[in-house]
């Protein structure tokens, strides 16, 4: 069962975390997606999750690619672009016992992809639903995505000039019971919320802000950036320096930290203070939109209130897997065959 | 009034045409018009004689002007038939264009107050005061709008001499249970029967008489057929979006699936059916629940195809099945989403960017909408593989009659799945790795316990392992092999069928073009021109359509669009042949008749 | 040291390869390493040797291996080349594998602590210890890595006898204006080469002497090219989304754009860029900008076309103008997209459901990336329509050199559009009305004041005067118009280029197997294999297309796909002809090179 | 310049009412869309609309057909399902000077059209954006859309089982700068609303309840749906009942009304109240939220607030129409391309 060193610790599965990891990242060093990954994995370990009955969808990105790096004993599918969510509603109605984890970016989830993440999440399809939050095209190069901060610049000077769309207010709009956000250099942070959203049944939205450190510099203060730009040394055409990992932080309930990048730039992350009530929808709506009008990102268990059931079972599916049901259970006899046809004669 | 039917007619003396003629009735739509149609085609089916019928309605919902064609024939022709022995015309905005465009000698029906008797001397009028016999038989003034339309069925059938006992079983079988409604539209009918009775003299230009070719037949739509053909296919997952003409494939399925798709036990469904925000969504949850070990559909038209393009391109290069239907309807673009053609065949042929070939299954009756329904989920569970099924409105949503269904007692074939055991024995697996030869491979399900089989699937290059990979062997390798897995799919589709009359001329059409190739074939024969006539039924071309385009000194490819879409397949698939193609076209939105087709047939001929 | 060069090597004695030669660089992608190869060929060019670079550059962003591979000829052959003689191999992962592939008696250079030399005899190797040369000469550690790079640059530099201040330039002109940048470059360049003066015997291998062949001509992408055309024809709406390859022609543009398209008198923007959400929202804006006046573009690839496929149809059958560029990669769906492949030709040719035919463009080198994009707009208003310029990620991100773009003098043709007074003087003006029987109408365009010219655009069934229609012969009106429309296309599309060598075998090709198939007749002819070539550079075929194909007994199509999709659109075309096309493909992402063309028309003729 | 009788009332502009007319409709007798139809045309008469700078997109839908029935003088393009947003982007761009009406419907933009209405909002397009809002499919014959209430039914006796999605609460989270509800039966307050949308610069979405009398019973009450079925004469397969048109409303502020159609559905429409602050972001998608639990439709101006630029003023275009610029302000002279030249040398 387990590959690694006996003395490993183990779960109560049995499996040691190294039963919890994939292949071999690709992505930049220093890419918060990775800091993401790490998590799932010890997530998963913790939760005692199966690893076969785990399912990994994606669309296309940087962050599209990760579901190759963790849980390999689940089956994964990497599809197209901005359409994970329909992937993951065919594969969970086939077999409901999948436990089914999406990871999207926000070009991926917020730009192409809106329409089936408004639809996934109004259907409440069981899934975890990462979104690797960096405000940017990370894969294409670093273009803007609708994630992006009003104001924000681009390497090559650009600056956005509409608002940002939050996947977490626009999530508890549509109804979602689960809506959380998290920060990829806040593990701890990470890693309770995820064990939580393994034990929801049925769409969690979970934004995590996860900076490209090769395209975005992701600045709350133009200051900062102007700083990093007039200081630092002008790159090669697509080089870059391979930053070291953002350091770990453990924000404390209530308090704010401004995080800065090897590059320079800085985001300020909130974690929700104690007393913040997560299932008051409209006192949560509130908050986090005043809080990302002050530049913060509210990070934490942002609302709940799981009210409706997940998709299988508003469709009241038998209980195994539509997969594995034989054809005794699916197709009618030649008596009712028969019955049909004088019904049209 | 009987002065009308008395008035000086060309086809006075003329041969009664017995069970071979047709009817056109022009009504506006959302008017109830398509029951008393229904009804009155099927009267003439109990009454033993071999019936048709095309509803030709606009793409709105109700006020705009609809026909309604039956055509009745003895010998069993069933397509559309350009001309008309009897017009209906209880649509005052058309009447005139209708009048001008009817056949000499034509008996025409109409409402009284249209006085239409004026405009052409050459057809034989009967005005009816349909507001007099509607008023006197029903009491319910709201209703008598929809009444109205069953008093032609009355008056109509005195005129052909079918038994009101047949009408009024007709009207019980299409209102199935409804008592109150049976009741009142009996009495319409019967009332229009019996004033045509009393104020009508008789007529011998077309008659019904009994005869007994429809026992043991069925009425049913081509989208009713394959949705039976899919229930019994043993389908779990749906996902659709609602579009002309394809959303009552998966209507229909949803009624059966109502009572054939629940667990005994629990009550509880075996098929998940959700309809999606739209194709895109439909074509990923149909991929991905295929990929997961459902069988999955969907059921579209050209948009939605369109749509889809991007999906059928991963579906084909990561190899999951999932089975699309597309009742084709006129396009370009929106086109005309009420009217038939057989547009999409390239596009069905080679969906997607990048190199990619499609199984695509055409059936040309009712009884192939059931039989190549069941199929399309072995073939996709087989070939792990996009399958399209095309069919078009006229096959799906125009009323055919068709033997009973045979039971598919073959059992299912979920192609090559290993299983929990299969994977802890199976040496060095590879997703993608062609184990026996045939371009096909071994899959695995999500959710297999084991610790054995996982792997990863993606739309990006990769190797037989399934792994990521951008080298140029590996991506060889791989598209090779599905292209070699296409040439297996040759000796696994439908082969074509024939109807030779013994020449080295011959006509290779498919789908809904049958019936109209049928009769053109008897029509060109009658004039002395034998055919051979082979109807193909799926793509890639199988051995037998080799031999016969190889053997022919001439084919005539019929097909309905404007660009000869199939026999540009063909003249591609065989560039030694190529000149022997030769494209009959109709693409007008009408379905094809043999007129069309015996006229450029001829007109090739003479040259 | 001196030892490896010393070594056995089979080329001993063989002649110099002077102007003639193959260099790959192996690297990790996201290392700088882009920039070292740039510089490096541009040195190369500024000694005045044809140079020409492909960077075999994985999908991520940084971390993979890449491969840079830079051909040196005298003649001009700028096609890659499938064999290297000179390799500097820096990244460890990849390094055994590249060696194993090396081609007999190549010159090995490599980071000294890899070890290679040991892995074969027959290869001359030259390590470098790169870590000490950069440590000696870049202060800031940070920055080492990138510097790493330069240093291998000044080896080569010193080996294959570049001047140092040609390598110097090209570091100035690669990093403009970054003057640290640029100082320390130079300097890890010349510590490069200072070690390889003191450290290596000269080689007499491969030899780079200055020559006069690129005096005058500049170094460009196709993406950048195309993005001039549509800058200089005056594009004033772009509707995009990023994708690789076709992400850099927008971004140019958008460059270019801030410079040269502001109002000088109030610094506004002449031009709209607008970044949608995806690829059908890109498609909606430049089919709604060009029906509302504007010349509007997109640029894509392969997935986007497919998401397209909808609009498309819309906008032919609304006629609509709109500029598409398709910049071709590796299918299908995700393929490997920073790899080349010329596989969307059937999707553009006939992009969408129902019957759709479409004016394709295929630029085959630099200066008709410009021209072509530049007529492309005059196509799309003249035949109102959406027009696709294809070409590929080969021609769109590599670096190719050419002669200077010259000034497109010619105004632009804006079409068939009334205005206010021509509008008021038109007599029963139909929006769809064919007055010049050329198939091409007459539009309005909206906001034209006056009270006149008005009309309602519909993707459904329309007449000549847009106004809503059913009717079968409004809808074959339509069709067949549309048909004449893309016939009086052949009149006004690029005629084919011919490079004839006097000869009835035929080689047909488009787009960026341009250079390998001059090579390849080169090749073939100096063997005894004289062709003759067409260049085909648009759809639909010309008067030119058809006389050639007539004329030749053999015509070889050679396109880089694996299904032969040119070809098959030859055949369907010239059914009589159709055995005549012989495919010739290549389509492992790869450039496709001279010797496949050679190898595969070697084996026809030895049929 | 008009074409009535020299009798009629003209506006400022010398234009009568029968001057922005359209084709006859072919919807249903009785349809909801009509009556929207009937209001556009007065509150362009009454508010002097240039007819010939008027453009009318649409999708796909009995509603996204009703551009054909009004303003003739204007310029109408009817294009593909759900992509109505992106043509008004294409041709507003083109054109700054146009005045843009956008028609959809419920299906159009809340289920195929999410992401382009999403993004449409987001970047602010000047246009006035209506839904035509049934709940159902009407073209395609009375499938459930996204705004189609939880626990309604079809005729078909289906039920819904989703929550609905609300365009206007949507488009407040969304940032959208004049959001208002009508209800078709309330030609008093849509008359009020458009001429204030003809007035505002940016995007304004404007959902209008418009019973579908066909294939909608949208009931409120299951009560009367089952009165309905039980006492109602067996349709045809396709037949129904020309209603007459719902009898106009006019509901008072703070006040509810419940209106019943001919087929005895019935919907409540209730008036925002005079002291409801349509400034207050928050508030408003509460108060919405909260009267929709309760079965309401609230109506009026939801929420005004124009903060961001529209698009055309974003991107900084110059004045004149992109369209008609000639040659000389678009080519770049031979000296101009000779320097480009030489920098690639
Ligand atoms: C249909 C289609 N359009 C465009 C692309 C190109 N593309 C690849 S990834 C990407 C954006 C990814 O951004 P995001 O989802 O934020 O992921 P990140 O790389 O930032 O993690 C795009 C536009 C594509 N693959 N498919
Ligand atoms: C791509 C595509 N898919 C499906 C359809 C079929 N279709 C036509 S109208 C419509 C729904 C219209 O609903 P809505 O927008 O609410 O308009 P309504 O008719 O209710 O006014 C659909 C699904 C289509 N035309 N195009
Ligand atoms: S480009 Fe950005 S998002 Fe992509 S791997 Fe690198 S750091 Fe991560
Ligand atoms: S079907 Fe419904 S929405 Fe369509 S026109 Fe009729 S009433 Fe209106
Ligand atoms: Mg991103
Ligand atoms: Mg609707």
């Amino acid at each position: 069962m387990t590959t690694a060193t006996p003395s490993a610790p183990t779960n109560k599965l049995g499996f040691t975390k190294q039963d919890y990891v994939g292949s071999k990242s690709t992505l930049c060093a220093g890419c918060g997606h990775d800091s993401i990954t790490a998590q799932i994995i010890n997530a998963a370990f913790e939760s005692n999750i199966e690893g076969h009955r785990v399912t990994k969808y994606s669309g296309i990105g940087c962050s599209s690619k990760t579901p190759a790096y963790f849980i390999n004993q689940g089956w994964g599918f990497n599809s197209v672009h901005g359409r994970m969510p329909s992937i993951a509603t065919g594969a969970s109605l086939a077999n409901r016992q999948l436990i089914n984890i999406g990871v999207s970016g926000d070009g991926d989830s917020m730009s192409i992809g809106m329409g089936q993440f408004v639809h996934a999440v109004r259907r409440n399809i069981p899934m975890i639903y990462i979104i690797e939050d960096n405000g940017v095209y990370g894969l294409t190069k670093g273009q803007f995505s609708a994630t992006a901060d009003k104001g924000s610049f681009l390497k090559t000077g650009a600056k956005n000039e509409l608002p940002p769309i939050d996947p977490c207010t626009l999530a508890i709009e549509l109804g979602c019971g689960f809506v959380a956000r998290c920060f990829s250099g806040n593990p701890k942070q990470m890693n309770t919320i995820l064990k939580a959203a393994f034990a929801y049944e049925g769409t969690v939205v979970l934004d995590i802000i996860s900076p490209c450190v090769t395209f975005n510099n992701h600045d709350a203060s133009t200051r900062s950036y102007k700083h990093v730009k007039d200081h630092d040394f002008p790159l090669h055409d697509l080089g870059f320096i391979q930053y070291s990992e953002v350091e770990d932080v453990d924000i404390a309930a209530g308090e704010t930290e401004v995080v800065t990048f090897p590059d320079g730039s800085k985001v300020a992350i909130k974690a929700i203070h104690e007393h913040y009530d997560p299932t008051d929808r409209f006192g949560a709506m509130k908050a986090i939109h005043e809080s990302m009008e002050k530049g913060e990102f509210l990070t934490g268990l942002l609302y709940i209130n799981p009210i409706q059931p997940p998709l299988p079972q508003v469709l009241n599916l038998v209980d195994e897997p539509l997969a594995s049901l034989g054809e005794d259970m699916l197709k009618p006899s030649a008596a009712e065959l028969d019955k049909i046809m004088q019904s049209l004669m | 009034m009987t002065a009308s039917l008395a008035a000086p007619s060309p086809t006075q003396g003329a041969k009664t045409r017995i069970n071979d003629f047709s009817i056109q009735v022009a009504t506006v739509n959302g008017s109830g018009s398509q029951t008393a149609n229904t009804v009155l085609l099927r009267a003439i089916f109990q009454m033993g004689v071999f019936v048709s019928g095309k509803n030709l309605f606009p793409s709105n919902i109700a006020g705009l002007p609809t026909w309604f064609t039956i055509r009745a024939s003895a010998k069993g022709y069933v397509a559309r038939k350009a001309s008309n022995e009897m017009l209906i015309l209880m649509n005052p905005e058309t009447a005139k264009e209708d009048i001008a465009k009817a056949d000499v000698g034509a008996l025409v029906i109409y409402d009284e107050p249209l006085q239409l008797d004026k405009l052409r001397s050459d057809l034989a009028y009967i005005p009816v005061p349909f507001q007099k016999l509607v008023t006197a038989s029903c009491p319910e003034p709201k209703l008598h709008k929809l009444v109205k339309n069953m008093i032609y069925v009355g008056v109509a059938s005195r005129l052909l001499g079918i038994d009101m006992e047949e009408v009024k079983k007709a009207i019980a079988k299409q209102l199935k249970g409804k008592t109150k409604a049976i009741e009142l539209n009996q009495n319409a009918c019967v009332a229009g029967y019996d004033w045509a009775m009393e104020n009508l003299p008789d007529q011998d230009h077309v008659k019904v008489v009994r005869d007994n070719k429809t026992q043991g037949l069925i009425i049913v739509d081509g989208n009713e057929a394959c949705a039976l053909g899919a229930l019994f296919a043993g389908v779990t997952v749906v996902g659709w979006y609602p579009i002309t003409p394809a959303s009552s494939l998966v209507e229909t399925f949803i009624e059966y699936a109502d009572e054939y798709r629940k667990d005994p036990k629990t009550g509880k469904s075996t098929v998940a059916i959700v309809q999606m925000e739209d194709e895109l969504a439909s074509a990923g949850v149909v991929l991905a629940a295929g990929w997961a070990g459902a069988r999955s559909m969907t059921s579209t038209a050209g948009p939605g195809v369109s749509l889809m393009s991007e999906f059928i391109g991963l579906g084909y290069y990561v190899e999951a099945p999932g089975v699309f239907f597309n009742v084709a309807r006129t396009g370009p673009s929106t086109g005309l989403p009420t009217r038939t053609q057989q547009s999409d065949v390239e596009l069905c042929a080679k969906c997607s960017h990048g190199d990619t070939q499609h199984i695509n299954l055409y059936p040309g009756n009712m009884e192939e909408c059931f039989q190549f329904s069941y199929d399309a989920f072995d073939l996709a569970e087989r070939f792990q593989t996009p399958i399209f099924v095309v069919t078009d409105l006229d096959l799906g949503m125009q009323n055919w009659s068709s033997k009973p269904f045979a039971y598919p007692a073959k059992p299912y074939d979920r192609g090559k799945v290993l299983n929990q055991q299969q994977l802890a024995e199976a040496k060095d697996w590879g997703r993608y790795k062609d184990v026996d030869g045939d371009g096909i491979c071994y899959r695995s399900l999500p959710g297999t316990p084991g610790g054995k089989g996982a792997y990863f699937t993606r739309g990006s290059g990769h190797n037989e392992y399934a792994q990521y990979s951008e080298k140029p062997e590996d991506y060889v390798a791989i598209v090779d092999r599905l292209k070699r897995k296409y040439e297996t799919a040759k000796t696994h589709v439908p082969a074509p069928v024939f109807r030779n009359l013994g020449s080295d001329k011959g006509i290779l059409a498919f789908g809904s073009s049958d019936p109209a190739v049928i009769e053109a074939q008897d029509v060109l024969a009658e004039a002395g021109l034998k055919t051979d006539y082979l109807r193909l039924r799926a793509l890639p071309f199988t051995a037998e359509v080799d031999a016969f385009v190889q053997e022919k000194q001439v084919v005539y490819v019929v097909e309905q669009n404007r660009d000869g879409q199939m026999a540009n397949l063909f003249r591609e698939t065989y560039p030694a042949l190529a000149t022997k193609f030769k494209s009959v076209l109709h693409y007008n939105g009408y379905a094809i008749d043999a007129k069309c087709i015996v006229d450029q047939i001829n007109a090739f001929e003479q040259k």
